[in-house]
């Protein structure tokens, strides 16, 4: 049995944890994080006034044109889900392979998820030339004949993916919550605090029976989670995959998607966690460096995943000998988006090659820098997948450009205001680690980590 | 647990000891105690006799209803209640419904898991009665109703010295 | 569909067949109908010969009425957005016999762009016209309509038309000050006083209407005046020409259909030249059977539309235009030694300097002797045609002769040129107008009368402007006040070709009459009758132009006297008119007569001398859109690419490959072009196969009072004309290119122009095609993992043949004009937004320098498994049980997935709500029958499925089936050369059947990607002598 | 030791809440809610429950500028409804008879039924006529948006009148007899007795 790095840094009590964990809810907010909340929300404003203007005078206020039907809206959905799978995958993945240095990053990671499926659900909705009549692409019986709706279409498969997957993480952070509301409730020194945090709590009493229900739902959770977030991902993926586009019709995109959203989840992990620890120093013995090296190895792993695609995605086009495709990939290095495509590379494949090296991988600066590049290679990544593919297909006559407008920039910018606000928000007036979690592996690498 | 009920309540400072203290309780011949701790203990159920949880026959009950349901709307929509010819694929064209099914299964199964836990813990419960506001934090307790066979006060507050209970009181739970 | 049918239907046929026997409605059939009186008077309502008061009630009755009546069909056409308002039904009030709610009538009427004239079916909803057709009737145009008389339509909703007569006040230096309202009665009054005093000049451009000639002299006999005719598409090069060659003075009648082989130099007689419409019908029959084809070889300076239909085109300068006519004439008659002209000595002289010029062009040694040999093989089968705004050059003259002589040594003419049926309406001459602007000067003229001519626009060179200062009082009839309107002291509008009578024939005999589709919208009145009234008050003139209260009157009275007698053949004169107005046509015999040879006066050879030139030489041409300009405030001719360049919204200097990296141009740079003293800034297209000493630019562009949609579209080419004694120099004049710094945006339909060696565009030379008919036809083996759905009952299929589509574009602005196809402008087309639902692609196919042209028209292919509608969510678009790919407007909400994942990119997002950019009253051209799309809906071809219902109605309710060519969708009717035929694929003996099963040539789009589309193009053949290569093998197999 | 109580007493609804079954009984309220809702809107159930109008016209009889009385006309004097509407064996949309066709008869009847005072709706008529107004008659059935419909087509089914316009022979007021729902014309559409096309093309173009 190999000796374990400490979870906890030093030795603390169950009183400190819980101290520790609760404080920045209880203390006033900090002019930091009230200048980052405030401009956050002015831009979520910003976004909300975007797209007021974009829905009421007509999408072809945005760069989409014929033959590039899909943009921005679609690009930037595609990127936030990914965000949001490093969320389930820390919470669910690692929880059933028993990886216990994920207890004091998951709370956050599931938030993050949260939020992220948010602002990315919005964006199919509103992408559409009608968003009012968004609903008829829920089943429901109507006065129409019925007349239903197309179980063929990847886009009904989103819908269905997109708010089971909301649902159920929603829930899963949610569950995992309750206990530390409980604590909250107790330690509530004012009548509102006590209702409001007691409402949240749900009553809960922490008796070994509820334990023994509660530990067995999450491990259920778990198991159910996993493989959504894999289907998510991937019906995200059959987009793209399942229509036929040269560059769009491949069956690597599930597996190749799915890797490229865990790498900027993780990414956009890093970011955060690297921002919480700056936030609030008593995090910073539990999410310990160890834990941000971990995720660093992963985001490495997973890089290396994309950039194998890459590869393979170019050797299928030659390989097929389907012009089509051939010219697809040939354009997309070679064309006059080749640019976005090279971006994509550098930042998704070259740059995180600087994990090899143990001291970059423990060092906050170096690692807050390359997370956020990762984030924005990840968005060319979209970006290429989506333009590049539409804007040259089969026939010569009606290629064309996207013709990128300001209020793609608006958008885009925006739903950054949107995850913000909420992100921010969570870590004022929720538990930002998980403190029931936590306690029990507060020994782990005391005592050679028995358990 | 329509009603809260009274009893004894003796509150332990460490997780050992409040092991150490479930057994003993069980072994005087208490049945419906309750053992509370902040955290979920390793062993505890042994300690107090609990049962593996139910939850999973609800679980897998919910994901076939999903499975079965989400097949039956597919097939029934688009090949019975009005057959519509999109794209010269068969009215009932499986390959493309199963995404649906698997995801309504998930949806079915995780929604009914939490409910079924809703119901185990009798959640949502407004303004419980709390022992000690530390039991959610750093302190263990173990709390035998009146009800339980062989109530009394006397023995049971030794009973928890004994096991070297910080505190001991009557409460209500 | 055999079912039972009770009385209420049997009683339902009779009606209908009635209607079906007088298929083309006459007004006449309102004789006994009072509402037709009504009409009659109203038409004309303003003459002071009508006894005033209660016509005016009436009058403003019938326009309250009609309007109503619109409102009322209207808002069944364009429900909006908003759920049920209250709607109001406005019944007659005395039903019109023939006009059943909810059902079209056909009208046969004609129009005239001012030399072509085509036999028109105008449809009409509810006493408006929707849409005009070909009338097969017409012995000309055969059904066959150019894309600008379709959108002529539009000019009659044009919502900023003169609304009455109005009078300009004008300043001292005679430009107009202030307009304001004028009466009729005070113009009449104003004008007879005027023109008493003598000085009279009636400018006109031509007049195809031999009645409305006829009203002129008239007109000019009474008043002692002077009648001018000219236009800036003048043919006067040609009458002179054939002066010089056979001494009469006439524009012959050319048969592209019987020349198997045609050269043409300049001459874009498929796009802009003369009648192009009839010739692209001839020219079609011509190539129709590949096996028999016929060869067209182009010398092109511009890169002109007959130039993209060339087997063999080779560009030019034109300077070089003689070299080709007399190089070619040389090697026959003297190398050769060949036709009746051989061995005479001054022929020889006069060819001798053209002896070897092949070399100098840019085609190969044994191209030009194989055209030689050609030519002399078919000899009187063969044609050589000049002329257009290319060869208005200094040597203009010269080059008619050449082509003339090569006609005439060929024995051509009497075959393939017949100057027995002159082209009379080609009567506008550029020497008539230097001289008018010379009496001007000198004060000879006191009154100018224009109509139909816009002389400050498109003479914007030659001192026009300033010399009509002179005259006392101009009266103009435009429908604006434009260009040459804001230098008349009245606007007298003419009434709309569509409000009034007339009558037209552009080539001799050959005759359509014009009846009036709807009532006068505004207050304004026809020419003819103002020349009619002020004779009449003057008290001058013939008897026939003074007597009848009506040109509708004098029209009849001219047919009697004229054309019964002519044309009668022993009917009398009420069935003649009868029967002309249901034909629509007369003549139509007349143009088979065989027609004589000429002799050719040699010694007019001798003047003609080889041509000296260096350096840069403008070419100005017209555009098929735009032609001289005059339609081009109607936005579906601004939106409607140019069929080779692609460009929309505006003109541009073309210039070669190398030229432009020569001088480090750009597309879009503003080029400096200078001719003489006159400069133009344009923007520079690089445009393949041009000639590198050449500048192209097109006219007709550049309007400043042409109307809000034109005004600063493109600039005016015209003020680069050198106008001299002689006439003017439209090309061929030195021209100095400067880049200038400014840069400028060309919006162009198609920014890709090869085929990347794809199989878009499937191309064979006559000699595979003759060895192998499905000759690089690559046919591919696909299989289904699917049994796929069974069609029952029809299956509508399209088929379209390459060979024969000339690319003029007239089914892009049917089908506009059939599906409430909106415009969206330079800007979003620039976004890639333009809405057309049939698009016509252009490949180059050969080397860059001169690159061959091929087009395909693109739309909506039905798959029977469609990608498109796999990805909708809600169904929005789905398959009909007749293999239509169905589109749902109302149920869609706008993924735009559906668009993203059809391989042909036909289908068209509303980007923004473009129905509430219909102004009035350009919102009763819509078709009722078609939706109007509302906001972020995708749209695309239907197949005209309204039409395929509104036919299988028809059958239903007649109680019969369906039969092959019920149905014309909007295209197939428009297309001049017949490529597109629309049938059901079930029936084995239509003629889409026919071409799906035996055709060799026919094939399917991405046939290898499997959607299994239902329309099939047919490989196009190149009859270039070419055995082997052409650039669009193999391609994309999957 | 000291045996003070220090819980506070739960609430009222906190009891109903905390028992497991009030939550149950809760939750299983709503379901059944959203199942009623959604099931309601099968246009058939709907009517059922009186609420087939729901979002339609149904019933909608607006009052006109003259009080035309169908059941006197067509009840009463028997009057074919294709002697006044005399296009619609023709036409897509029937017409609204021109005021020349009334005057057939009542250049002649002037006076109510059965009296002899003359009926001042006749003479709303007789004015609008000699003046030669039109009359702008309110419509009374108004399609869904987008949707065409052809009388000729169905009359030459031998589909009659009543069908879709119900018992115009006993209407004095015209009303919306029909919702005129999607679901109301496929569903006669769909019988396969009448051999209906159910293309989206037959009705949306």
């Amino acid at each position: 049995m190999i000796k374990r790095n400490q979870l906890v840094l030093g030795n603390k009590s169950l009183k400190q944890i819980t101290e520790d964990i609760v404080a920045p809810l209880e203390r006033l907010p900090s002019k930091g994080w009230l200048g980052m909340f405030l401009s956050a929300k002015a831009l979520f404003l910003f976004y909300i006034i975007a797209i007021a203007i974009v829905v009421s005078t007509g999408m072809g206020l945005l760069g989409v044109n014929h033959p590039v039907g899909w943009g921005t809206m679609i690009i930037t959905f595609v990127f936030w889900i990914g965000i949001g799978h490093a969320g389930t995958l820390i919470s669910a993945v690692l929880f059933l392979f028993r990886q216990k240095w994920r207890t004091s990053v998951a709370r956050t990671a599931e938030a993050m998820t949260v939020f992220a499926v948010m602002t990315a659900g919005l964006f199919p909705l509103m992408h559409t030339g009608r968003p009012w009549l968004d609903f008829w692409l829920f089943p429901y019986p109507n006065q129409r004949g019925p007349l239903w709706v197309n179980f063929r279409s990847p886009l009904l498969w989103d819908v269905f993916a997109v708010s089971t997957y909301a649902t159920v993480s929603m829930v899963f952070w949610y569950i995992g919550l309750v206990p530390d509301f409980a604590t909250i409730r107790d330690r509530a020194k004012n009548n509102i605090r006590r209702i409001v945090y007691g409402a949240l709590s749900l009553g809960w009493r922490g008796t070994a029976k509820n334990w023994s229900h509660y530990e067995m739902l999450y491990l259920l959770l778990a198991g159910l989670s996993t493989p959504l977030v894999l289907s998510v991902h991937t019906i995200v993926s059959f987009d793209f995959a399942v229509s036929n586009l040269p560059g769009w019709h491949t069956t690597i995109f599930p597996p190749y998607f799915v890797a490229g959203a865990i790498f900027s989840g993780f990414g956009m992990v890093v970011t955060l966690m690297t921002l919480v620890r700056i936030g609030f120093p008593e995090f910073k013995d539990y999410v310990t460096i160890d834990h941000m090296e971990v995720m660093n190895k992963i985001i490495m792993t997973t890089g290396l995943m994309v950039g194998y695609a890459y590869g393979s995605e170019f050797f299928i086009a030659w390989y097929s000998g389907n012009a089509y495709e051939r010219y697809a990939f040939i354009n997309r290095a070679m064309g006059p988006y080749a640019w976005s495509y090279w971006i994509m590379i550098s930042c998704n494949v070259i740059i995180p090659q600087l994990f090899w090296f143990r001291k970059f991988r423990r060092s906050i600066p170096v690692m807050f820098v390359v997370s956020i590049f990762v984030n924005i290679g990840m968005w060319f990544e979209r970006f290429v997948i989506t333009v590049t593919s539409l804007h040259r297909d089969f026939m010569p006559s009606n290629w064309g450009m996207y013709a990128w407008s300001r209020y793609d920039t608006a958008i885009l910018v925006g739903s950054f205001g949107m995850f913000l606000t909420l992100f921010l928000l969570y870590l004022r007036l929720f538990p930002a680690i998980s403190i029931a979690e936590v306690k029990p592996v507060k020994n782990v690498g005391y005592e050679g980590g028995h358990h | 647990m329509a009603s809260w009920k009274y009893g004894m309540a003796g509150i332990f400072e460490t997780e050992e000891s409040i092991i150490k203290a479930a057994y003993k309780t069980r072994e005087m011949g208490f049945k419906n105690f309750e053992a509370i701790s902040p955290y979920p203990i390793h062993g505890m159920e042994e300690a107090c006799a609990i049962k593996r949880s139910w939850i999973p026959y609800v679980t897998f009950g919910a994901a076939l209803v999903g499975l079965f349901g989400g097949l039956a709307l597919t097939y029934w929509t688009s090949a019975v209640d009005w057959a519509i010819n999109v794209g010269g694929k068969p009215f009932f064209s499986l390959p493309a419904f199963i995404p649906i099914m698997f995801e309504l299964t998930i949806l079915f199964a995780a929604l009914s898991s939490v409910g079924a836990l809703f119901y185990a813990c009798g959640m949502p419960k407004i303004d419980p009665p709390i022992i000690d506001k530390d039991l959610t934090c750093s302190k263990f307790a173990i709390f035998i109703p009146n009800d339980d066979n062989g109530y009394d006060e006397s023995k049971i507050s030794e009973m928890f010295r004994a096991l070297g209970a910080s505190e001991v009181k009557k409460a209500e739970f | 569909m055999s079912e039972t049918h009770n009385e209420n239907t049997s009683a339902a046929n009779t009606p209908a067949s009635v209607r079906d026997t007088k298929y083309w409605m006459s007004l006449e059939q309102w004789g006994g109908d009072p509402e037709f009186q009504k009409l009659a008077e109203t038409e004309f309502m303003s003459s002071p010969l009508r006894e005033g008061a209660e016509n005016e009630g009436q009058d403003g009755w019938a326009r309250r009425e009609f309007l109503k009546l619109m409102g009322a069909s209207l808002a069944m056409a364009t429900a909006g957005c908003i759920r049920r308002p209250v709607q109001k039904i406005v019944p007659y009030n005395k039903q019109p016999e023939e006009v059943t709610h909810g059902v079209s009538n056909f009208y046969t009427s004609t129009w005239s762009d001012g030399v072509e004239t085509f036999g028109l079916l105008v449809k009409s909803r509810e006493g408006r016209p929707t849409k005009v057709e070909g009338n097969p009737n017409h012995a000309l145009s055969k059904g066959g309509l150019s894309a600008r008389a379709q959108a002529h339509i539009l000019s009659l909703y044009d919502p900023e038309r003169l609304q009455g007569p109005k009078r300009n006040l004008q300043n001292k230096e005679r430009t107009n000050r202030d307009t304001i309202s004028a009466k009729w009665e005070d113009i009449d009054a104003a004008a007879v006083k005027q023109l008493k005093k003598g000085g009279v000049v009636v400018l006109t451009g031509n007049l195809t209407s031999p009645a409305t000639r006829a009203v002129v002299s008239d007109f000019c006999q009474g008043f002692k005046a002077q009648h001018v005719v000219w236009e800036p598409l003048a043919h006067d090069e040609i009458r002179e020409g054939q002066k010089a060659a056979f001494g009469d003075d006439v524009v012959p009648y050319y048969r592209f259909d019987e020349a198997k082989v045609i050269v043409s130099v300049d001459a874009d007689f498929l796009g802009t030249w003369i009648a192009p419409t009839t010739f692209t019908k001839q020219f079609a029959e011509g190539r129709k059977n590949p096996k028999t084809m016929s060869k067209l070889v182009v010398f092109d300076s511009a890169y002109s539309l007959t130039g993209a239909n060339a087997d063999i085109r080779v560009r030019i300068k034109p300077s070089q235009q003689l070299d080709v006519l007399m190089g070619l004439a040389h090697d026959i008659v003297v190398t050769k030694a060949f036709g009746k002209y051989a061995g005479n000595s001054s022929v020889k002289a006069a060819l001798e300097p053209f002896a070897n010029v092949a070399g100098k062009l840019a085609i190969s040694k044994e191209a030009w002797q194989k055209l030689v040999e050609d030519l002399i093989h078919h000899k009187g089968k063969s044609l050589v045609v000049a002329g257009g705004l290319q060869t208005k050059t200094e040597w203009a003259h010269e080059v008619q002769l050449a082509a003339n002589f090569l006609n005439a040594a060929l024995g051509n003419d009497g075959n393939t040129v017949d100057a027995k049926i002159p082209l009379t309406s080609a009567k506008a001459s550029n020497k008539e107008l230097m001289g008018l602007i010379e009496d001007l000067n000198a004060g000879k003229v006191k009154t100018v009368i224009i109509h139909k001519t816009n002389p400050i626009y498109s003479a914007a060179n030659s001192g026009f402007a300033s010399a009509l200062k002179k005259a006392e009082m101009v009266f103009y009839t435009g429908d604006r006040i434009d260009e040459t309107g804001k230098q008349a002291d009245y606007m007298i509008p003419d009434n709309h070709s569509m409000e009034a009578w007339g009558d037209s024939e552009s080539y001799k005999d050959v005759i359509s009459l014009q009846q009036p589709t709807i009532r006068p919208m505004y207050d304004t009145r026809s020419v003819q009758l103002s020349l009619m009234t002020w004779a009449f008050m003057a008290e001058t003139g013939p008897k026939r132009l003074t007597t009848p209260e009506t040109f509708y009157d004098y029209l009849r009275n001219f047919w009697r006297d004229e054309l019964h007698p002519k044309f009668g053949k022993g009917k009398s004169f009420e069935d003649f008119w009868e029967d002309a107005l249901q034909s629509g046509a007369i003549g139509v015999a007349s143009l088979d007569k065989p027609s004589s040879e000429r002799t050719f006066k040699v010694e007019a050879l001798s003047a003609v001398k080889p041509v000296k030139a260096s350096g840069m030489e403008l070419v100005l041409h017209p555009t098929s859109m735009f032609m001289d300009g005059t339609l081009s405030n109607v936005s579906w001719l601004n939106e409607l690419p140019e069929p080779v360049t692609k460009v929309v919204w505006d003109n541009y200097a073309s210039v070669s490959i190398k030229t432009a990296e020569s001088m480090k141009i750009a597309q879009g740079d503003v080029l400096e072009v200078k001719v003489g003293e006159s400069t133009l800034q344009v923007p520079a297209l690089i445009q393949p196969g041009m000639h590198d000493d050449v500048v192209a630019i097109a006219v007709g562009y550049g309007r400043t009072a042409g109307g809000k949609v034109t005004n600063g579209v493109g600039s005016n080419a015209y003020q680069l004309v050198q106008f001299g004694k002689a006439g003017a120099v439209y090309s061929g004049a030195k021209a100095s290119v400067t880049k200038t710094s400014l840069k400028t945006k060309l919006a162009t339909t198609q920014t890709h122009h090869t085929m990347e060696g794809r199989k878009i565009v499937a191309e064979a030379t006559l000699n595979e095609y003759v060895k192998d008919e499905a000759a690089n036809n690559h046919k591919h083996k696909i299989w289904s993992i699917w049994s796929g759905h069974q069609y029952n009952g029809n299956k509508w299929g399209m088929a379209i043949d390459l060979n024969t589509c000339t690319g003029c574009s007239a089914c892009m602005v049917a089908c506009q004009s059939e599906n409430n196809i909106t415009v969206v402008g330079k800007k979003y087309v620039l976004e890639g937004r333009e809405m057309h639902w049939i698009r016509i692609d252009r490949y180059y196919v050969g080397t860059p320098e001169d690159a061959h042209t091929v087009f395909q028209p693109v739309m909506c292919q039905h798959c029977d498994n469609a990608p498109c509608e796999t990805v909708c969510p809600v169904l929005a678009t789905v398959h009909s049980s007749e293999g239509l790919n169905d589109m749902v407007y109302n149920r869609c909400v706008g993924t735009r997935y559906c668009s993203n994942n059809c391989p042909y990119k036909v289908r068209r997002f509303n980007w923004f709500n473009y129905a509430k950019l219909i102004e009035k009253p350009m919102h009763l051209a819509l078709n009722p029958e078609v939706t109007v799309r509302p906001r972020g809906v995708m749209e695309k071809c239907t197949f005209c499925t309204h039409r395929i219902k509104e036919a299988r109605v028809k059958s239903r309710v007649e109680n019969r089936e369906l039969k092959d060519g019920d149905i014309k969708v909007a295209c197939e009717q428009s297309c001049p050369t017949g490529a597109i035929t629309f049938g059901d694929m079930n029936d084995p003996n239509s003629r889409v059947a026919k071409i799906f099963n035996e055709d060799k040539r026919a094939y399917a789009l991405l046939e290898e990607f499997h959607a299994a589309p239902s329309v099939r193009y047919m490989t196009k053949i190149r009859n270039n002598d070419k055995g082997g290569e052409t650039s669009s093998h193999g391609g994309g197999h999957s | 030791m000291q045996g003070k109580m220090q819980t506070e007493r739960p609430s009222k609804l906190g009891k109903i809440l905390s028992s497991s079954k009030g939550a149950g009984t809760v939750f299983v309220t709503l379901v059944c809610l959203a199942m009623v809702t959604l099931t309601g809107c099968r246009s058939e159930f709907m009517e059922k429950l009186g609420w087939g109008s729901f979002g339609y016209n149904q019933g909608y009889a607006p009052t006109q500028p003259i009080a035309f009385d169908h059941s006197l006309h067509v009840g009463q004097n028997q009057i074919q409804c294709q002697y006044c509407h005399n296009q619609v064996e023709r036409s897509k949309s029937s017409n609204i008879p021109a005021l020349s066709t009334c005057m057939n008869c009542h250049l002649v009847i002037r006076n109510k039924p059965g009296t002899n005072e003359p009926s001042p709706e006749i003479a709303k008529l007789v004015d609008a006529y000699t003046e030669g107004k039109s009359i702008e008659w309110v419509k009374v059935h108004m399609l869904p948006d987008h949707a065409h419909f052809n009388h000729s087509a169905h009359l030459a089914k031998g589909v009659n009148c009543q069908t879709c316009h119900g018992p115009v022979e006993t209407m004095k007021k015209v009303y919306q007899y029909s919702n005129l729902s999607m679901g109301w014309c496929v569903n006669c559409h769909r019988q396969p007795e009448n051999k209906a096309p159910l293309n989206c093309s037959t009705c949306h173009h």
